[in-house]
């Protein structure tokens, strides 16, 4: 057979991260480099993924199937569409900076020097990497099984990235940031394994089924989605609804969904920026995603009925967090807020059930993730110059540092979902196709941008605008590599902002395909325009234009 | 072993059989209560034994003529001797007190025996026991005969393996029993050295009394005041709390004395009853029951010769 | 009378033993009581055998011998170990189970 | 030619990527970059103009598609330019005075260390602007509507340092955002209406659609145009908007963008033609706005505000006109671009008169100036006449028009309208009048320093240079150059559109024209206008022209009080919106921390409490254990025998 592609991309890292956690604990710089490197590595086999995938060819494409636990019918399959491909490419997108992001978070703990084994350094990039590991082998799973375990297991090196390498910047004694810190992991823990352990009694449940069904149990998703449009599997409505609501609720945790978002503002606020970056941008798309590529497809026809219920709570969820963000008086948690916000917008676009509001729910993960991270990072720079995450310790550091402030204007303005940048794009789609469908709902949800706008803005005036602060007169500029962080994310903002064609046609088609299996259809225009092309309009001078007066008149 | 034949061939039993079942079945019974409600350690090894007997008589009438007999070499010969043994080891003479120290335990034990033994009963009772086809063509070439043909054809790896176990049970009753002296021996120096050190009882440990009748280790020697001092005594028979207080007869003896020489001398009245008053106040061992036997035992006349 | 008797029989002494176990604080009585439990299951299992007319029941009853014999060597040689490191051998005081 | 007009977007775009990005090593020469690539683009939009005209008058639309943008199933967006009369106006205007504006600031932003950012803030507004008014559909002129709101923001905020600036720049943004909900909305409802949002398609089948349809896009486009041209009720933030630079406000909220929601109507044309409801409510926005604006304008003491009030009630006019459909879209326009003309020039004569001022803002601490500057005075008289609709000047043609247009309306309406226009005409008058006589004649009251505490825009009113003595001078050459140009414009613009109607002629084939039927003859209007003006002028002199005017503003009536606070609509905002706002904000916070995050902490805590009390039944003695032990054997064999039973 071929060589296997998928399974060397998500190998890679995992590679990366032993690599990384072996290197000897006196040289740190080198297990950067070593972790950088297998990141660069990574993303090239993305970049060659993107490349062999191609858009017009079959539902999943680089396949890999091989059996693994026979008895229970668990293979280890591989596959990807274009949902995936993109997710993909974003995560090995993101790593590399994520690393260069933190390149000196874990230094601080070296001083502090127990034994000679003591090696955070290298700890901190290996958990980085295997954490993209696990993302990427979640996306590319077709195995119901396969997917749950990474999905599970991911949540082992995140544990240890928040717990352990906490913030410093919380200007709070150092034993209450530890209690904190592992507070937030804890929480970030338990509520993920709450709602996996659900989720593994669905799993189990929906093998139940199968096996009672096909005869033979299987976790493959093909074979599932196959089934069912063969006839030969057809859940009884109440046990397809209870298996959806098990995986649904998973999804939800991790997405995350009001009112089970608590959780990340937490673990965002007292993990370092970077990993921070991490959760938001990459962890939770998991979630997203297997929404997308489980929940819709798995169980079509619960779906359609737990819909209304889901969008309202994406409702909440898009008002609320942006409320709360607004509320704030940390820079961190109010990036948190505003991301459960958009993750409102993502979930809304996935169970508007149209073409928009799915393509634009799939860009949104892209987009939201580089946004989310472009921000987030120049706000980590930010913390790290003050040491203080509050709000209200800054104030014209635009005049000190006029590029930190203007690439953190500029990751302002793509949360803000400003036209010309990237998120725009995407969350004009789910507001079209959530609007298409649900009118009332969209209006409501066109509320969000005010309230995005509201809290971007009250940020940035209170920290970069304003007299200068005694504290940040002396603040640096952002450095080379700080700088090779942002520049990136930024020109990727701008390119997909005025050029996303070509990532929408990779999404194009997963997205039609998913429609088709709910079967569901973009609801029609009322009077839908013969020649959409351009043609010139001319309205009809004096007589015809008079009614349009005498209309006024009326 | 005739009984048992007839049982081994019939379905229902013979009145021999049946009269021996509900006989000996009181007796162990019994035996089994005594076992688990005796305060001495050797009284229930012994209770037990006498069950185990039974069984084994049970067993034979059963028609397992190699298992009884079995029983009554390995369990009643070796086993409850080893536990004799190690009784002996702890104290023969000690006996725990029956006072429960748990809270409830007692309660929750009968509940939960209660319980079990019904459920057990009933479960025997409605299970459809009807037909017995006996061990008739079974030991029908000898009960040993078959045994030893399925121990070494059917169950011949069980065999080997319980064979290895019992090796290993022999090897680790030997690691768990040995002691190994880890440190060299302290010399005498050494350990009067300790002695002064610590400062308590600095001149060697006293010898054990030694008197005309009671010529033993576990008797204490007396102080000044006639009381006794457990540090003459080995600290096992201490551990055990086997200790044979006989200062009270010292003491009478003494009494004897004065009052005799004071008869010689011819004062009499004043000072009497005193000593021997004193007398009856120590002689209070830890251990009562001991004491007490062992004041009965001797009688003052004889001391006078 | 029915052989089922024997059965009943051993049901007791089980049970006897049981509460044995339950009650008594001394560990070598423990270790007679549970003896006792063991010899009431082989009698259920030669009753068995007579029952079914197979000597299989007996073989069973054997090896419970048996392991019951190298049971007890073991578990009274760990009772003397303790015996000798606590001057005691009731299994109150070995509590340790609790940190 | 059709490739030039991506360029025309293309050119001041290239400028403000390379001054915003290029570093402090463009310092020296960025403003010079910058006024080149306006001017560049200025040229490029002459050219076209000029192919436009040699073209017949109904094939004299371009278009030109650069990329296709948003595939997404149905919804197909494009990156494609429409160039048609209305657009090129538009071109014109914005590249014209956009550069006129840029060779003022250089001399205007001299002493300014951020010069270099400035102009890139300039030309971004620019490129923006363009694409709001090339684009072919609504989604593309939304990225430009967005982008001009993120130019004014920048630029209203240039002097970030003053939380005052910076306030009134978040105020713009957000109340604009407000009004982009509306545009989004309205595209949404395309979509969902015809399957497309682009232009030609929407506007030719708009009278298929249903007039319910149609009537509440027409609403939505017009809470669009108010928040963009601070209309009410989203006009509050103009006022704010003169914290920025004064070219700023000449170019960005005088001139161009604030126009951009008569743009927006206008080229809606269709469908408001087809929705008479929502027709009705923009000319009552229209209506109401030109008289609110005129009534703050009358208050303001800062002369910055002052004309901000008659950008809002001048933009108010072209919305009424706008709003009465095909009779009105061509004065629109039109007024809109004579407005640009003198408005502009007012602007910059303020601008100037501040730079002569030590940027005093405050009318009461001038006058006299007209013989200190007499070009500013001079420019900024031609603007005054104009604005007034001095006989002659362009404001003149426009506005009368637009009177004319109201009272056409015909019915009721039509009357309520035209007095309406009337009314605001000798307001204006008024208000005008006042501005002049305060700044340039009397007697000079600029005498004793500013006390700081004066409201003042610019940020060299806190360097030391505020406190010195004023001593006013005529501004360099740079800055007096686009004042005579635009002045220019200002008299002569109205008349050389109204010569045999060449406006109307020009923009027809676009926006459509019908004469209405006006129940007053085009004479009378004229003379109506005639005689409010003179009014307004008169009384305007009786109050500040014969007698003295105080250094400190008279306390005033009720409703110059009211003014004066922009007729407290900031007040009900802060009442109505901020202040709930706030408190929702702060008890969700305290909900989301209490109850949200409570539940999850109490469960948690709850199930500690358990295990702690279940941790005691592990009390260590292996007898409890053997009798749990005994008692679950027990429980087995109940079971079993249960389920034997069963």
């Amino acid at each position: 057979m071929s060589f296997p592609l998928l399974t060397a991309t998500a190998v890679v890292p995992a590679l990366g991260a032993v690599a990384t956690a072996a290197v000897p604990a006196a040289q740190r710089a080198a297990a950067k480099w070593v972790a950088l490197g297998f990141s660069l590595v990574t993303l090239a086999l993305a970049a060659v993924v993107l490349i062999r995938f191609d858009p017009g060819g079959a539902r999943f494409q680089l396949t890999e199937s091989h059996a693994w636990i026979k008895d229970f019918g668990v293979r280890y399959e591989l596959g990807v569409d274009g949902i995936a491909v993109a997710l993909i490419a974003l995560t090995a997108v993101l790593i590399p900076f994520i690393i260069l992001a933190g390149w000196h978070d874990a230094d601080p703990l070296e001083s502090a020097r127990p034994n000679r084994r003591w090696r955070p350094t290298q700890g901190f990039f290996a958990l980085i990497l295997m954490v993209e590991a696990m993302v990427v082998i979640s996306f590319e799973a077709t195995d119901v099984f396969l997917f749950y375990i990474f999905f599970e297991a991911m949540l082992i090196p995140m544990y240890f990235l928040i717990g352990g390498f906490g913030d410093r910047a919380g200007g709070r004694s150092e034993e209450e940031t530890a209690t904190q810190r592992s507070y937030a992991a804890v929480k970030f823990l338990l509520y993920n394994l709450a709602g996996g352990l659900i989720m593994l009694a669905a799993v189990v449940g929906l093998y139940a089924v199968t096996a009672d069904q096909l005869g033979t149990g299987t976790f493959s998703l093909q074979e599932i989605v196959q089934a069912r449009a063969g006839g030969h599997l057809d859940m009884a409505a109440g046990t397809e609804r209870l298996l959806f609501l098990g995986f649904f609720f998973a999804f939800a945790v991790k997405a995350p969904l009001w009112p089970l978002h608590t959780w990340l503002p937490n673990a965002m606020g007292e993990s370092t920026a970077p990993v921070a970056v991490l959760i938001t941008a990459v962890v939770d798309k998991v979630g997203t995603f297997a929404m997308l590529r489980f929940c819709l497809q798995l169980f079509p026809e619960a779906s359609k009925w737990a819909t209304p219920a889901i969008m309202i709570l994406a409702l909440i969820s898009i008002i609320y967090g942006a409320l709360l963000a607004i509320g704030q008086r940390d820079i961190k948690r109010l990036i948190a807020y505003a991301s459960i916000s958009h993750f409102g917008f993502i979930i809304l676009g996935i169970f508007a059930m149209t073409t928009q509001g799915q393509g634009g729910a799939t860009l949104y993960m892209v987009n939201h993730g580089i946004s989310t991270a472009a921000l987030m990072l120049v706000a980590g720079f930010l913390i790290t110059r003050r040491g203080s995450r509050l709000i209200a310790d800054y104030g014209g550091v635009q005049k000190v540092a006029p590029v930190l402030a203007g690439t953190f204007l500029i990751g302002g303005l793509a949360t803000l979902s400003l036209p010309g940048l990237a998120p725009f794009i995407s969350e004009f789609l789910v507001l079209v196709g959530t609007f298409s469908r649900y009118p009332a709902l969209g209006v409501i949800a066109t509320v969000g941008i005010v309230l995005a706008a509201l809290y971007v803005l009250i940020l940035y005036q209170r920290t970069m605008t304003g007299p200068v602060k005694a504290e940040v007169r002396s603040m640096p500029d952002l450095r080379v590599r700080e700088l090779v962080v942002v520049a990136p994310l930024i020109a990727l903002l701008i390119f997909l902002g005025v050029y996303p064609k070509p990532l929408a046609d990779i999404v194009n088609p997963a997205v039609d395909h998913t429609m088709s299996v709910v079967d569901k259809k973009d609801p029609k225009p009322d009077h839908p325009v013969t020649d959409a092309g351009w043609f010139s309009y001319s309205p009809k001078s004096d007589g015809a234009s008079h009614d349009g007066a005498s209309g006024g008149a009326k | 072993m005739s009984g048992g034949t007839l049982a081994a061939a019939a379905s229902t039993t013979s009145t021999g059989e049946a009269l021996q079942f509900w006989v000996l079945g009181t007796v162990a019974v019994i035996g089994a209560l005594c076992t688990i409600l005796m305060r001495k350690a050797v009284h229930s090894a012994l209770c037990l034994a006498g069950t185990m007997i039974i069984l084994a008589v049970f067993y034979l009438a059963n028609g397992a003529y190699f298992l009884g007999v079995v029983q009554i070499v390995v369990y009643t010969g070796a086993i409850m001797m080893l536990f004799l043994f190690v009784v002996m080891l702890v104290g023969v003479t000690a006996a725990d007190s029956l006072k429960e120290t748990l809270k409830g335990q007692r309660w929750l034990a009968a509940l939960c025996g209660l319980g079990f033994g019904i459920l057990l009963c009933a479960g025997i009772g409605n299970a459809s026991l009807k037909t017995w086809n006996g061990l008739g063509q079974a030991n029908s070439g000898g009960n040993v005969e078959g045994l030893a043909a399925l121990v070494f054809t059917k169950y011949v790896f069980a065999f080997e393996i319980t064979g290895a176990l019992l090796i290993t049970a022999a090897v680790g009753a030997m690691v768990l029993t040995h002691r190994e002296r880890t440190e060299r021996a302290r010399t005498q120096r050494e350990q009067s050295e300790a002695r002064v050190r610590t400062g308590r009882n600095v001149p060697p440990l006293p010898a054990p009394g030694v008197y005309a009748r009671h010529n033993a280790v576990d008797i204490p020697g007396l102080l000044p005041d006639g009381t006794p001092s457990d540090l003459t005594v080995n600290a096992t028979l201490r551990g055990r709390g086997q200790i044979r207080d006989v200062s009270r007869e010292a003491l009478a003896e003494l009494a004897a004395l004065e009052r005799r020489s004071q008869r010689w001398l011819g004062r009499e009245g004043n000072g009497t009853g005193k000593p021997s008053g004193s007398a009856g106040e120590p002689g209070t061992s830890e251990n009562g029951e001991d004491g007490q036997n062992a004041g009965s035992a001797p009688n003052p006349r004889g001391v006078a010769k | 009378m029915n052989p089922v008797n024997y059965l009943y029989l051993a049901a007791l002494l089980f049970t006897i033993g049981a509460a044995g176990v339950v009650i008594r604080r001394n560990a070598i009585v423990l270790f007679m009581c549970v003896e006792l439990m063991l010899n009431a299951c082989n009698l259920a299992f030669v009753t068995f055998s007579r029952l079914h007319g197979n000597l299989d029941g007996q073989i069973i009853a054997f090896f419970t011998m048996v392991v019951a014999a190298a049971e007890v060597v073991v578990g009274l040689a760990i009772i003397v170990t303790v015996f000798r490191s606590r001057h005691s051998a009731s299994v109150d005081d070995a509590s340790l189970m609790k940190l | 030619m059709e490739n030039l007009i991506g360029l025309l977007v293309a050119v001041p775009l290239l400028g403000a990527a390379l001054l915003l990005c290029g570093g402090r090593r463009l310092d020296g020469k960025g403003h010079y970059i910058g006024t080149v690539l306006a001017a560049a683009s200025f040229v490029i939009g002459a050219v076209l103009f000029a192919d436009m005209l040699g073209r017949g008058e109904h094939d004299r639309a371009l278009h030109s598609k650069v990329f296709s943008w948003i595939p997404v199933g149905g919804f197909r967006a494009d990156v494609a330019f429409q160039l048609d009369q209305l657009s090129m106006t538009f071109v014109l205007l914005i590249t014209g005075v956009g550069t006129l504006i840029h060779i003022y600031s250089i001399g205007y932003m001299e002493h300014d260390e951020r010069r270099r950012r400035f102009f890139g803030y300039l030309n971004l507004f620019l490129a923006a602007m363009l694409l709001l008014v090339l684009a072919d559909n609504y989604l593309l002129l939304y990225v430009g509507w967005e982008g001009v709101g993120l130019a004014s923001y920048l630029l209203i905020g240039f002097w970030q340092h003053k939380p005052s600036a910076a306030t009134a720049a978040k105020k713009a943004f957000i109340v604009n955002r407000v009004g982009d909900v509306g545009l989004s909305i309205a595209i949404m409802l395309m979509f969902t209406t015809f399957g497309t949002f682009t232009f030609a398609p929407v506007l030719t089948n708009a009278d298929h659609a249903g007039e319910g349809k149609l009537t509440a896009i027409g609403l939505m486009l017009l809470l669009a145009a108010c928040g963009k041209s601070a209309q009410v009720p989203l006009q509050s933030w103009l006022g704010d908007a003169m914290e920025g630079p004064t070219p700023v406000s000449a170019l960005i909220h005088a001139a161009t963008m604030v126009t951009a929601g008569v743009y927006l109507i206008t080229r809606s044309g269709a469908i408001f033609n087809a929705a008479p409801d929502a027709q009705a409510a923009v000319v009552a926005v229209g209506a109401v706005t030109l008289l609110f604006g005129a009534i703050v304008g009358c208050a303001k003491d800062d002369i910055k505000k002052a004309l901000a009030g008659s950008t809002m009630s001048q933009i108010g006019y072209m919305i009424l006109a706008a709003g009465l459909g095909p009779i009105g879209y061509v004065f629109a326009i039109m007024h809109l671009v004579t407005h640009g003309f003198f408005k502009a020039g007012l602007f910059l004569g303020a601008g100037s008169v501040m730079h002569a001022m030590n940027d005093e803002v405050d009318m009461r601490k001038y006058g006299g100036l007209r013989k200190y500057m007499p070009i500013t005075f001079v420019t900024f008289g031609l603007g005054y006449l104009a604005i007034i609709g001095f006989p002659g000047l362009s404001g003149f043609w426009s506005k009368d028009k637009i009177i004319e247009a109201a009272f056409a309306k015909g019915g009721t309406e039509g009357w309520i309208l035209g007095g309406a226009a009337l009314l605001g005409a000798a307001i204006t008058a008024y208000y005008m009048t006042r501005v002049m006589l305060l700044t340039f004649f009397g007697e000079k009251r600029w005498g004793t320093t500013p006390s700081p505490e004066e409201p003042s825009a610019e940020p060299a009113a806190e360097s030391a240079g505020a406190h010195a003595e004023p001593h006013p001078h005529e501004s360099p050459s740079s800055m007096t150059i686009p004042m005579i140009v635009l002045a220019v414009g200002s008299v002569f613009a109205g008349g050389l559109f109204s010569v045999n109607d060449a406006f109307l002629k020009w923009l027809e084939p676009v926006t459509g024209h019908s004469h209405g039927d006006s129940p007053l003859s085009a004479a009378a209007v004229t003379a109506g206008t005639m005689v409010v003006l003179v009014i307004g002028v008169a009384l305007a002199w009786a109050q500040y022209g014969r007698r003295p005017v105080p250094r400190t503003a008279p306390r005033g009536s009720l409703l110059t009080r009211a003014a004066r606070r922009d007729l407290l609509q900031d007040d009900f905002n802060h009442v109505a919106l901020v202040k709930p706002g706030q408190y929702l904000t702060r008890g969700l916070v305290y909900v989301d921390h209490k109850l949200v995050d409570g539940v999850v902490n109490g469960t948690a805590a709850s199930v500690g409490g358990l295990s702690g009390r279940l941790r005691k039944l592990q009390n260590g003695y292996a007898r409890t254990y053997a009798v749990s032990m005994f008692g679950g054997t027990a429980v087995l064999i109940a079971a079993t025998l249960l389920m034997r039973a069963v």
